[in-house]
Formats: C-alpha cells, structure tokens, sequence
C-alpha cells in the first residue's frame, strides 16, 4: 500500500489534474466546506479557536444563539469581503487589513443590535465588540479567503460559522438545562428542579466544555473505527503464518 | 556531636539469623573458578598455562596498567583450563580453573612477619599492590590507585567504614570481632600511606561487640577514634559516611579527596594488614550466607573461586521456597542467575531468599507521598524517573541530575507504591550515558 | 472439611533432591530485592481508620442520618470509581481505598442535612471530574474531596450552609455554625452563645457544636493527625504550619484592633484541624519535599484567613487548600531538595 | 492608594480575566502547554496590554471622545492593538528568535486577543481614568500571567499523568482550567467590585 | 450621543483619524521590518505542507519541519527521503525544489528473530521486573541464552506510532502489521538488540536470525537460529545472499525479487529462511508455534 495524497495537496492536484480542490482545505464541494465546519474542522471542539465567548456567552441558550448569529453573519461576509479584495492587499499589511474589515463588519453588527434587540446587546456585553478578535474570523480570512474566490469563501465562512454557532447552542443547552432546569427561558424539569448552579457558573463552563470535548472526540473515534471496518482493526498473524508456509 | 546524613531510612536488618555467630572456615571444594577480573580496571594477564601446578598465594595473574589489580592463587593445585566461565557480577569472564590438591601449601616465603614500620609509603603501597587488595565492600576499585593521591592533595582523615548498613550482612561484623588488631594496623598502615592525621572508624550502633573490640584495639592508637553511628540506610555509602563523620559533603563529581578524606571498608584495611604484615594476598572471604531460604544461616570463611552451589552446600543447602539468590545485601547486591558463579574479592555475602522474602504488593501509580524524596541521600526526586524511562524522556533525566543517584536503592525500598524506582535509574542512566557519549562524538 | 491426625502440616524441611533444586531456574529481578511492608491500600485504609473515632462521634451527636450520609457518598465515591474504570477498561482499583477516602473525607465536610442525592453528586463530582479524568489516583491535580464540595457549595448554596442542630444538644439555641455566627453577628454573639469563652473552647474542642460531621470533634481529629504523623504518612510541616498561620493572623488581625484576636477560637472552629491533617497533607495534591509543604502550608493559611475575614464565605479552609492545589506544580518545580553542596552553590 | 490596590487584586484575582472572565482562552489553552513560553507570553502580554491601554486611552479622550466618534472605537483599538503586536512580533523575530519560535503562531494572537482588546474597552466603559486604566491593565496582564503559570506547571505535570485518549490535550485542559476556576470561586466577595 | 454633529464632518474626522493611523502605523511596520526583518524561504513553507506531518524521523531529520528545511535550502539532499509520503509526496518535493525526481524505494519492517522462549530456544533465567527490553538486557543481558535474540518485552510495538507492531502473546515476538508499517524505522531504534530491520518492500524472503555464533553452537540452544550451512548462498541465482560471521545475510540491492524464490525451497533446517509478503498487506512474524512443531521432526528427518 502507498501513502494516499492529501486531497488538496499539491501532490493530489499534480495527480488528479481533473479535480481542482479548494486551497487550504482537504474539501473539493461547497457542501464539504459546510461539512468541514460542523465537524471535522469544529471552531471550538476540534479547533479549540474562540473559545472565550464558548464559555461566556453559554449560560442561556438564547445568547448563545445571537453571539452564534452575529458570528455567522461576520464570518461570511468577512471570508466575502477579504476574499473580493484579495488581489488588492499588499501581504506585508494584510492583518491590519483584514481587521480593519472584520472591525467594521462587528460595528455594524453592534449597532444593527444596540439599535433592533438592545436586550441582547446588554446581555452580550463587551463579548460582542470582542468578535473582532475571534480568531476564527481572522485566521479563516488568512487560510482559506485569502487564497480562494469569493463563492467558496463566503460558503466556507458560513460552514465554521455555523459548526461555530451549534457549538454554543449545544453548550448552552447543556449547561442551561442541567444549571438551571430551562432550555431558552422555559422550563423543562419542572419548578422542583433543583439547579445545579455551579454548571452555569464560570466552573460550569469550563468543565462542560472539556466533557463536550472529549465526548465529541469518543463519537469521532467512534465513527472512524466504524469507517475503517473491521479489516484493519485485527491483525491476523494467525493466517498469515500459514499463508506464508503454504 | 551528631553523627547524621541526609536523607535515609530504617530498614529491616534481618541480621539476627548470623549475628554473634562465629566465622566458620569452609573446607576446599573439588574445584575453584578464580576470575581473572574481579575488580575496576583493567583485566590482568594469566602469567600460569593450563597444566601448571601452583601454590597457594602464588601470582596468578597481573597487569601492567596501574589500575588493575593482581590474582592470586586460592590454594595450591593444577590450573586445569582458562575459559570463560559464569561471573557474579559481570554475567561471563575469563577465569582459571584450579583443582586443589588437598594440601593447601602455601608459596615459598609465605606467610612472613614483616617490620612494615621500616617501609616508607612507596613500599608500603607496591606491598599492598602486590597484594592484589581491592574495595572489599563491593566496590573492587583497586585500593593501591585510591591511596596514591594526584600529587598536592593533603590528605586529612582515613575514614573506616564499619557501618555494613545493608540488611542480613554481619560478615563485617564477624570480621571486626574476629580481627580488631589486625584492622587497628590496617588503619596504621593506611595513615601511614596517605599522611593522614586522623582516622575515623564509624559502626553502626547495631553492632555493639564490633565496637567494643575495635574501640579496645585502637586505644593504642590516639589519633584513631571509633563511633557509634545511628543505625540508618544507607549509612555505608561513601558520602554519606563522610557527611557523618566528618560533616563534610563530597561535590557531585568528585572524590572523597575533595574533602581531604579516603574511604576504606573494614575488611579492606584487614586485607591492608595482611598483605603488608604477613604478606598474604587476598585469597579468601568471610561471607554471610543467610536468608530464609537457608537451611543454616552462618558467616564463612571462604576461599575465592568456590561456586555458590559449594558454599551454599558447606551451609546445608537452599529450600524449596528459594525465591532469589544475591550476591551481597538485599539493596544493592546482585541476583544470580547461576548456581556456578563464584566468590570473588568484593563478596560479602550470599542470600538465599525465600519467595516471601522477596515478595511485594503489586505495582500501583505515584502517590506522590514524597517518601523517595525525603530518603535520597543524595536529594534527587526519585519519583519522576519511573515515568520518565517509560516515555524515554533522557534528556530530562539528564537535567534532574540522574546520574548522581548512587543507585542505594532506599527509594524503591521506602516506596509504597512498589513503583521500580531503581531499575528505571538503571535504564536510564545508560540512555543518558549513550547520549553523552553521541553528543561528545558528533562534536 | 475432616482432618485426619496424620495429616499435620509439618514444616518446610530442607530439601535433600539438590540436584533438582540447582537445576531450576533462578529468578533474576533488579536491586533492591526487599521492600517495605507498606502499600497503597494499606495507607489508604489505616488514614480511613483514623478517621473512625471521629465519625463515631458525629453519628452519636448527629443520629444515624449521620452514617446515611457518610455511606452514601463513600458508596458514590466507590461506585463512580468502579464505573468509570470499567468504562475506560482499565483495572478496577477500588480496593485500594484512595475512592472510599475521597467519598469519606467529602462526607466529613458537608452539612449533615443535605438531600443524599446531592451528597451523592458531590462524590460523583468528586471522582468523576476531580480525580478520573486526570487518570485517576497519584494523577489528579485537586483535592478530589475538597474539588466536590467546592462544586455542591457553587451549586446548592442553600442546601450546603442550613444547618441541623445536633440530636444531643437542646440548649443551643441556634443551628449555625460558630463561623457562620462569627460573620454575621461578629464574635461577642459568639461567646454569649456558649456561655462565655471556656465554654465556647470547651464545645469547640470536644465537638458540641454544630456544623459539619468534619468539624464537630477537634480533639478526636487532632488525636488522629497525631497518629498519621507519628505513622510518617504525613509530613508534620503540614498541620503545624497551616495551623500556625492561621492562629498568628488570627491574633494579630483577627480582633477589632491589633494584637487581640481569638487564635484558639479561629484554630478549633471549623474544618481546620480537619483540613490540616487530612486534607492539606493528602499525598497526591500537596508538594512532594517538606519545605514545598511548608510554603504550602503558609499559603493556605493565608488564605484561610483571608477568606474567613474578608471573603464572601465563613468558612475558608476548602478553598484554601484547592487554591495552593494549584500552586504545587508550581512549588515543585522550583523547591527541589539540595545536597549541601548544591545548596551552598 | 487603596483604591489602585483593590482595583489591581480585583484584576488579578477576585475577577480574573482568564477565570471568572474567559477572556484570552486561546493564548491561555494554546501557550500553557510550555513553562517557559507561558512565562514569555506573560510578560509580553503585560507589556502590549499597557501600552496599548494608553495608546488607546490616549486615542479614545483625546481623538475620539472630543470628535464624538464613540462607534469608532473597537476599530481604531482593534488597529493600534494589531500594530503594537506587529512591531513586537517583528522585534522578537530579530532579537529573541527562540522566544518567537516558541510563540508561534500565538504571538500573532495577542494581536487578536480577547484580553489586549476588552481591558481598553472596560476601561472606556468604566470611564477610568489614565492612572486606574493603566492600573486595570497591568493587573489584568499579571492576573493571565498567573494564569497561564499555575497552568502550564499543571500541564506539564500533567504530561507524566496518564490521561484518558478522549481528555488528552484540550479536554484535561477544559477540566483544569475549570477546577482553577472552581478554586479561585474562594476569593469571590473578597473586594466588592 | 453625536446627536448635534453633521453627517459631514463625521465623515471627514473619520477619513482624518483613519489615514492618520494607517499612514503612521503603516510608515512604522515598514521601517521596522525593512530594519529588523528575517528572510525565511518562502519555499520552506511550500515543502514543508506537503509532507505528512507523522513527525516519525524516518527521513533522517528531527521532524518535518526540520527535513522541509534542509531539502529546500540544500543540494545534497535528496527528495525522496519521506518514506510515509511514498512516491507522490517525492516527486512533489523534487518539482518543488527543481530537483531529479527519485522513487521511493518504500520499506517494511521485519522481525530478525524465531526464537520462542521454551520452545525452540533456551532460557537461562526467569526475568522479574519492568516491562522494558533496556531494562531486561541490563540484567545478564536478557533471559534467553541467545545474545541476539528478541527480548519479546515490546519496546518496539509501544515505539511505534502506527500501531503496526504487538507482541504476540504465544511466541513472545513482535508481529508486523504490513499495511499498518510505514518503515519510518522508530521500532528500530528503540530495539536494544537490533532485532528489528527494514527491508525493501518488494523484497521475498529474509533471513529471520541474527546470531552470530557458531552454529554448533547455536544448535546447542535455539533450534531457529541460522547455522550458516551456505544452502540458500548456494541456491540464490543473483549471489545476493552471503555468509558472514556465521550468518546468512541477504543483500537486497542484486536481489532479483524472484517470483519463485529459489531460497525459499532449500531444506534450511532451523527455519531461519521465511517468505516475505511484503506490501501485500499481510502480517508477518514466526508462525505460530504449531507449525514450528510439526516441521521440527521433517527437519530432524
């Protein structure tokens, strides 16, 4: 057996000249991108990139679903933007520059928010003007927008902001389900619920982070070992000897 | 003043089965295998063929190399083959065979009563030399190399170490009871060689008859004084003993001389007298055979060569329940895995252990009690290095100054965890050397 | 099962077959060949033991809810352990006693009253984030027992500060605890309580005062410290720095003015005697050389008193042995043991 | 005086930016994992975090404010912050090469951390003064700096420690930094913010 | 609130403060880096992506990186030394940096020892201690009387990054997974006694022993130790098996990979001559033990 090329590497495009895949990605359908975002390519499970709103922002699930959204809108337009303006920027200033975008993308976000759901905007706090350093944005503009045309970059932007916002809402569901016994406001258990208050606390955070992690990579290996099928996964020297006698 | 070093335990002396008893000269076996190496250095030359006959105390072999030391003959008797043969410490050696011929005579000349206190350092120490003495307590570092100081070095103390901290060993305490005198010459002898002005003999308290003697032979001596030590393990090791008695630490590194101090074992300096005063080289032992796998637990004189199944047999045989067989204490000594093997000159004792004996809780994971810690004489964190030789971290051991350990094993003694402290320090410390020595050849 | 007179088992005689016996294969094993009679269990088990006087105690104030609670959350302890090993597929070790302790020891500081449930979360907690996913015993960075009540305090404030007042006692006319007291009416309401301040030492040192199952008996807990340290399983650096500190920023800063504080009051009452000799001094979280044990030991004393005087609780000694938790890396990393010539150097 | 001081063990420890804040996580789980880089990573982190909190200080109330370009400010903050980091990393690269391998691509992080940004932004918000930002700045940078040193002393313990595959790496580091947190919950109402 | 403020003027301090910034901070960035910056080969970058990433060493360099580096910058070395890439990865890195392309000639592991403890080979001792092939050889050089053989204690197979290599638990022996191997070589370094090699994928048959005694004396304690009988030198049409030392070796170079090895029907009495089934995909190591057993009289025979 060889070594299988990196789809997306050089390697592959050198061997299969036909299909010209995304730069910076394994992926070679928009679909995948998307894919890539949710799973494989996860922003806070697997990344482990902006993870400080991942814990400040979960304790109820309807924060967690508007930093999401504002993220998704930022990271798509961001990945647009940088990607339309990727033959203009000199690289010596391309941080900066890329800032500068993602800076006035969240402004305009900050004030679309203060101005329609100033509740959320008080919930949100200075987390939101913080969307400007996640380096999620920044580090998609840098290695994949900057490097592909504006379709895929936008859809790449989408695909991790979406794997970005279902990471939140699925850690604020947990934490506000098992902290305080209510998903988005309602109660779910019931008024006798005791809460379990520390899962909504700082505490709370880190540590149901950290299990999501590692549930998340027990399911990964989970599905690979699946993938793999059973060929691999025993050796079987015992028929080999014989085989190799015969 | 108290006499105290750092770190250190109390270990389970087991020493009663052979204290207080009597050394015991074994009768000659049918066959002696006399290794040519028996010591640190360089491996000396056979100067008798096959087929000769020798006598007893007659040159057997020796080097020109200053740090060798020479072979004698145990008895008198044909060499009858020089092969390799089973070695107690080094696995396989060249070694003479020599069938006694039951009349034990001695060299021409041999024994004599010298007037040593003519002789002047030089003579004394060639006389030593050509006594073939070496560290008797396990270290076989030939003792002529160690009394000739690099020139300039004042030497201050002999320090003479009776502590025998290992556990089950009373050969040097049956030594010390038996030849008090002849140890006060030794010391005389030695603080003659290196100019010394003081000399320090330092027992453990355990052994009370030892100090008496030796206390009683050396009032002649003023300069000579005799302690009673604390009983602790590993009382013996060289700076250890220094720290006790002298309250001097010897650098990493260096040598007691550093301290202006040498070292010898009390069987060492016995050897010194024997081989100056009467001019009998080192062709016997007194071993502690003991354990509980013993039938009869004795101290023996033996000579060198004689197999452990010999000597085993002279003190009725192992048990059933033999779990282990070590030449030397139970803490550092050497498991054998030969019944063949001989006595050689750094013997001191031979354990039969029972399966009980030797017998420990399984291994558990590092509760980091910090029990190796507090123990290490030389103040290393034994804990780490377990974890470290499985995850083949060298360079890390390298840096937390592995190779000072001076492998005591009083870490992996006191260790509740069971963890094998000592062995992972032996692994690593040869990966740590082979490194040294790849990163000195590629520069 | 019969036995016949003829078969009396006789002792090992020496064995005449010696050829068979040299033929056999020796057993070749690494320096040094004997060990010491300790193990894990055994440490495990005998600091367990120690602690029996002291439960004794609290059950005959408290009733037998007392023990309830002690084997529920012993159990808990166990069971997590035991689960999660088996999950993970590696040997189950829960006789070795290190879970049962940890189950114990949580039990010993939380109110007597709390739902079981809950006491059973803690050790859940306790195990099963504080200790397992680290990789279980010798690994853990935290106290698992004070990691578990940290969590039930964040997560049932109410729960873990109501007190039952103790079956035995009818006179005490309140149900808080002597620090509770202490921070909310201030130290004279204290006295008053208990009849003036021999009486006050007297409750608080023969354990006639409320508060949790770990803090009613001071006397019975010290006289189990001493064991563990004259045991070697503890160093005796620990207790005696920790309690030092507390006591001398207890009387210097600890009154309304200087210089007048009550040490003693501050040194009896609450969990300290218990955190100093089992929970401060537990192997796996505190630092490995006696001084790291002693700058340990200062720094949560610190903070013991700072939290009891200025934080938000009455109560500091769990906080202040998981917060110098987190220092013992770091302790570790730059306290090593010295030769002298190393330390001269 | 004590105002300065409850307002510097405020920032250090009862509201620690990493802890109680969750801020600077991606420097604080990426760096952590070395002893030395995190020390580094401590004190360059300080050092940008005051500078960039006067810079910012000094643009927001003497440029903005008087312009009433108050919407203006996470851009220009975000634009000196990333300067300020541009020129260190630049600085490093040529002088501590070692220390800039060590960083990697972290170093480039600070540029776009959490921390470097909000403690200007709180600042504005609170309306402190140059005196109390600088204060605030500095207390946060030694607050990450412990931080990140208790942290990565517990990794590197760690690393001998036989972690489940599934916790390995980031997952242990979630459980800790949360047992960290757990513990510093000691300090909360020590100083009334 | 900029309530009272016109549109314009916003306008206008905002183009102010922005070119003001860009063009101090812009000045600045481009002194600085003109001053103080370090070059580094862009083609470093471009070479190092390409590589797999395994960190195994198999190349010869500490790490990827460090291979990435070399193989840009100089000329003696060869493109083709990332044995996980295989030949795709070699002929990239030679495009890339403009050198001849070479084949990877890829390589598998192989077990150089048949001896099972009780077996066929000789103990002398029972080992008691860490689970750790150093740590055995430290104490009279392992059990086994053989001095060469395997110490079957898995410093390989927890070396190996790939999980390609177990211990058997009936021989004792280190079994390769052959599409798990990727012939990075780490198995081999951590052997202390060198019973592990890496041959040519293609190659057909080794020589499964490394003991260099005579064979007599072999004899006397393995009954799968070669005894350097010069059958297979003799048999081998392409002289690409030689006896050494009291040891059949095979060189793989003049090795013509026949289809029917002729080496591999000689009547080797220990065994110690076996098939290779290379990248076929199937493991490889001693058959198990029934075998060994039922061939033992016809060897006698």
């Amino acid at each position: 057996m060889t070594h299988t090329p990196q789809p997306g590497s050089l390697a592959a495009q050198v061997l299969e000249a036909e299909r010209e895949p995304f730069r910076g990605s394994k992926q070679t359908t928009l679909r995948g991108l998307i894919a890539d975002g949710i799973f494989s390519k996860n922003p806070v499970f697997v990344l482990a990139l902006s993870l400080c709103p991942a814990v400040a922002v979960t304790s109820e699930v309807t924060t967690a679903l508007a930093m999401g959204l504002a993220v998704v809108f930022v990271l798509t337009f961001s990945n647009l933007c940088t990607s339309l303006l990727r033959r203009f920027i000199h690289p010596k200033v391309r941080l900066p520059a890329y800032i500068a975008i993602i800076a006035t993308l969240v402004t305009m976000t900050q004030l679309l928010m203060s101005a329609y759901f100033p509740d959320l905007y008080q919930a949100l706090g200075v987390y939101l003007a913080l969307v400007v350093v996640f380096a999620i944005i920044l580090a998609r503009a840098e290695v994949f927008a900057s490097k592909n045309s504006p379709l895929p970059a936008a859809v790449d932007g989408f695909g991790m902001g979406l794997g970005f916002l279902l990471a939140l809402v699925v850690t604020a569901a947990v934490r506000e389900l098992f902290g305080v016994g209510r998903l988005a406001g309602y109660p779910v258990f019931g008024a006798d619920y005791p809460p379990i208050l520390m899962i909504v606390l700082a505490p709370g955070g880190f540590i149901t982070i950290g299990l999501l992690i590692a549930l998340f990579r027990v399911v990964g290996q989970w599905r690979e070992r699946r993938r793999a099928g059973p060929t691999t996964d025993v050796p079987a020297p015992a028929a080999t000897g014989e085989v190799s006698h015969a | 003043m108290v006499h105290s070093f750092r770190g250190g335990t109390h270990v389970r002396h087991e020493k009663q089965r052979t204290a207080g008893k009597p050394i015991e000269p074994m009768p000659l076996p049918e066959r002696l295998v006399v290794p040519l190496r028996q010591h640190i250095g360089a491996v000396p030359e056979p100067i008798v063929a096959r087929g000769d006959l020798v006598a007893k105390g007659q040159l057997l072999a020796r080097s020109d190399a200053y740090v060798s030391a020479t072979v004698h003959a145990p008895t008198s008797g044909v060499i009858k083959d020089i092969l390799e043969l089973p070695h107690p410490t080094l696995g396989k050696g060249m070694a003479f065979v020599l069938e006694p011929d039951g009349r034990d005579a001695w060299v021409e000349g041999l024994p004599i009563e010298r007037d040593w206190r003519d002789l002047d350092p030089d003579a004394l120490r060639e006389l030593v030399r050509a006594g073939g003495v070496v560290g008797l307590g396990g270290a076989a570092f030939p003792t002529h190399v160690k009394l000739s100081p690099p020139a300039g070095t004042v030497l201050e103390h002999v320090v003479v170490n009776g502590a025998e901290c290992e556990p089950y060993l009373t050969s040097d305490d049956a030594v010390m009871c038996a030849r008090a005198e002849d140890l006060v010459t030794g010391i005389e002898i030695l603080l003659r060689i290196t100019g010394a002005v003081h000399g320090h003999v330092g027992i453990e308290a355990n052994k009370p008859q030892a100090l008496k003697a030796v206390a009683a032979a050396a009032r002649r001596l003023p300069q000579v004084r005799v302690v009673a030590l604390p009983t602790r393990y590993p009382q013996g090791a060289e700076r250890s003993i220094l720290q006790a008695l002298l309250g001097k630490w010897v650098p990493a590194g260096q040598l007691p001389l550093s301290v202006g101090a040498i070292v010898q074992n009390t069987t060492t300096c016995v050897a010194i007298a024997d081989a100056v005063v009467r001019g009998i080289p080192v062709i016997d032992k007194v071993l502690t055979v003991s354990g509980a796998a013993v039938v009869t637990p004795r101290n023996v004189l033996v000579r060198i060569g004689t197999s452990w199944r010999d000597v085993l047999a002279f003190c009725g045989g192992p048990t059933e329940d033999l779990g282990r067989l070590v030449m030397g204490g139970p803490m550092m000594g050497v498991a054998q895995n030969s019944f063949d093997a001989p006595v050689i000159k750094a013997s001191s004792g031979l354990l039969a252990l029972s399966k009980a004996e030797v017998a420990h809780p399984p291994e558990g994971p590092c509760l980091r009690c910090g029990m190796c810690v507090s123990v290490c004489p030389m103040a290393r964190k034994p804990l780490d290095f377990p974890t470290m030789a499985e995850l083949h971290l060298v360079s890390q051991a390298d840096a937390a100054g592995i190779l000072e350990c001076i492998e005591c094993g009083t870490c992996e003694y006191a260790c509740p965890a069971n963890r094998p402290i000592l062995q992972s320090i032996q692994v690593l410390k040869a990966k740590v050397r082979a490194a040294r020595a790849q990163t000195a050849a590629t520069r | 099962m019969t036995s016949t007179p003829a078969a009396e088992p006789t002792p090992p005689a020496p064995v005449h077959d010696e050829r068979r016996l040299y033929a056999a294969l020796l057993t070749v094993a690494a320096a040094p060949h004997v060990r010491t009679r300790e193990s894990i269990a055994r440490i495990m088990w005998t600091v367990s033991a120690t602690l029996a006087p002291a439960v004794a105690w609290a059950a005959w104030q408290f009733g037998l809810r007392a023990l309830a609670q002690v084997a529920v959350c012993a159990g808990a302890a166990v069971a997590c352990e035991a689960a999660i090993q088996k999950f993970r597929g590696v040997p189950i070790t829960w006789r070795d006693g290190s879970a049962f302790l940890t189950g114990l020891l949580l039990a010993l500081c939380i109110p007597v009253g709390m739902p079981l449930w809950m006491t059973a979360l803690g050790a859940v907690f306790a195990i099963g984030i504080a200790k397992q996913p680290f990789g279980g015993l010798g690994h853990n960075i935290f106290n698992p027992a004070h990691a578990g009540r940290a969590f039930l305090l964040a997560s049932f404030p109410v729960q873990m500060t109501t007190w039952t007042a103790l079956t035995t006692q009818v006179d005490v006319v309140t149900s808080a605890t002597p620090l509770g007291m202490l921070k909310e009416q201030g130290m004279p309401a204290v006295v008053a309580t208990f009849g003036g301040p021999s009486g006050l030492y007297q409750s608080l040192f023969l354990g006639n005062v409320n508060g949790s199952l770990g803090e009613v008996s001071a006397l019975l807990l010290l006289l189990g410290g001493l064991f563990l340290v004259w045991k070697r399983y503890i160093f005796w650096q620990g207790p005696v720095f920790y309690i030092g500190t507390v006591a001398l920023l207890a009387w210097v800063l600890g009154g309304p003015g200087w210089f007048d504080g009550d040490p003693l009051f501050h040194v009896l009452s609450g969990g300290l005697v218990l955190g100093a000799f089992f929970m401060l001094t537990d192997m796996v979280t505190s630092p490995i050389t006696a001084k790291g044990q002693v700058i340990f030991a200062v720094g949560a004393g610190l903070l013991v008193f700072l939290i009891r005087k200025f934080g938000g609780y009455p109560e500091g000694v769990c906080y202040s042995i998981l917060l110098m938790n987190c220092f013992t890396p770091l302790i570790d990393r730059f306290v090593s043991p010295r030769t002298p010539k190393e330390a001269h150097a | 005086m004590l105002e300065y001081g409850a307002l510097f063990l405020s920032a250090v420890l009862v509201n620690n930016f990493v802890l109680t804040r969750f801020l600077g996580l991606c420097i604080f789980f990426g760096v952590s994992k070395s002893f030395d880089a995190s020390a580094g990573m401590g004190v360059a982190l300080t050092a940008v975090m005051t500078i960039a909190s006067f810079l910012a200080w000094a643009m927001y109330n003497l440029v903005l404010a008087p312009l009433h370009l108050e919407f203006f400010t996470t851009i220009c903050f975000v634009l000196i912050i990333a300067s300020t980091v541009q020129l260190l990393d630049v600085i490093t690269r040529r002088f501590l090469p070692t220390l800039h391998a060590m960083w990697g691509i972290y170093l480039m992080l600070i540029a776009t951390n959490c921390i470097v940004l909000s403690v200007p932004l709180i600042n504005v918000e609170n309306g402190f003064a140059l005196g109390k930002s600088l204060v605030h700045a500095v207390g946060a940078g030694v607050g990450f700096a412990l931080a990140l040193l208790l942290m990565a002393s517990i990794r590197e313990r760690l690393q001998y420690a036989k972690v489940p595959k599934a916790f390995e790496g980031l997952g242990i580091a979630f459980i800790t930094a949360g047992l960290l947190s757990l513990a510093f919950l000691g300090f909360s109402g020590m100083i009334p913010m | 609130m900029p309530t009272a403020i016109s549109p314009l003027w916003i306008a206008l301090s905002l183009v102010g403060v922005l070119a003001g910034l860009g063009v101090s901070f812009g000045f600045l960035l481009a002194w600085t880096h003109k001053k103080l910056g370090v070059y580094v080969d862009p083609l470093v970058d471009e070479v190092d992506e390409e590589l797999p990433k395994g960190q195994c060493g198999g190349c010869g360099f500490a790490g990827c990186r460090q291979y990435a580096e070399a193989v840009a910058t100089r000329a003696d070395v060869a493109p083709n030394l990332c044995t996980p890439g295989g030949n795709d990865v070699a002929r990239v890195v030679a495009r890339l940096t403009g050198k001849a392309e070479l084949e990877v000639a890829p390589r598998k592991v192989v077990v150089l020892c048949a001896g099972v403890r009780d077996d066929n080979c000789s103990v002398k001792h029972v080992y008691e201690g860490m689970e750790d092939c150093d740590a055995a050889a430290l104490l009279w050089g392992g059990d086994k009387v053989c001095e060469a053989g395997c110490l079957g204690l898995g410093n390989c197979s927890r070396a190996c990054p790939h999980d390609a290599l177990h211990i058997d638990p009936h021989t004792k022996l280190p079994v390769v997974v052959m599409d798990k191997c990727i012939g990075c070589g780490l198995c081999v370094g951590a052997c202390p006694r060198g019973v592990l090699a890496l041959i040519p994928a293609s190659a057909k048959s080794y020589i499964a022993c490394r003991n260099t005694d005579k064979g007599a004396k072999v004899k006397k304690f393995c009954k799968a130790g070669c005894l350097a009988c010069s059958l297979c030198v003799r048999a081998c049409p392409s002289a690409a098996i030689r006896v050494a030392d009291n040891l059949a070796v095979i060189d793989y170079s003049p090795c013509a990979n026949c289809p029917a090895p002729l080496c591999l029907d000689v009547k080797c009495a220990p065994h110690v001559i076996l098939p290779f089934p290379g990248a076929g995909g199937a493991a490889v190591g001693r058959p198990k033990p029934p075998a060994v057993n039922q061939n033992e009289p016809a060897a006698g025979a």
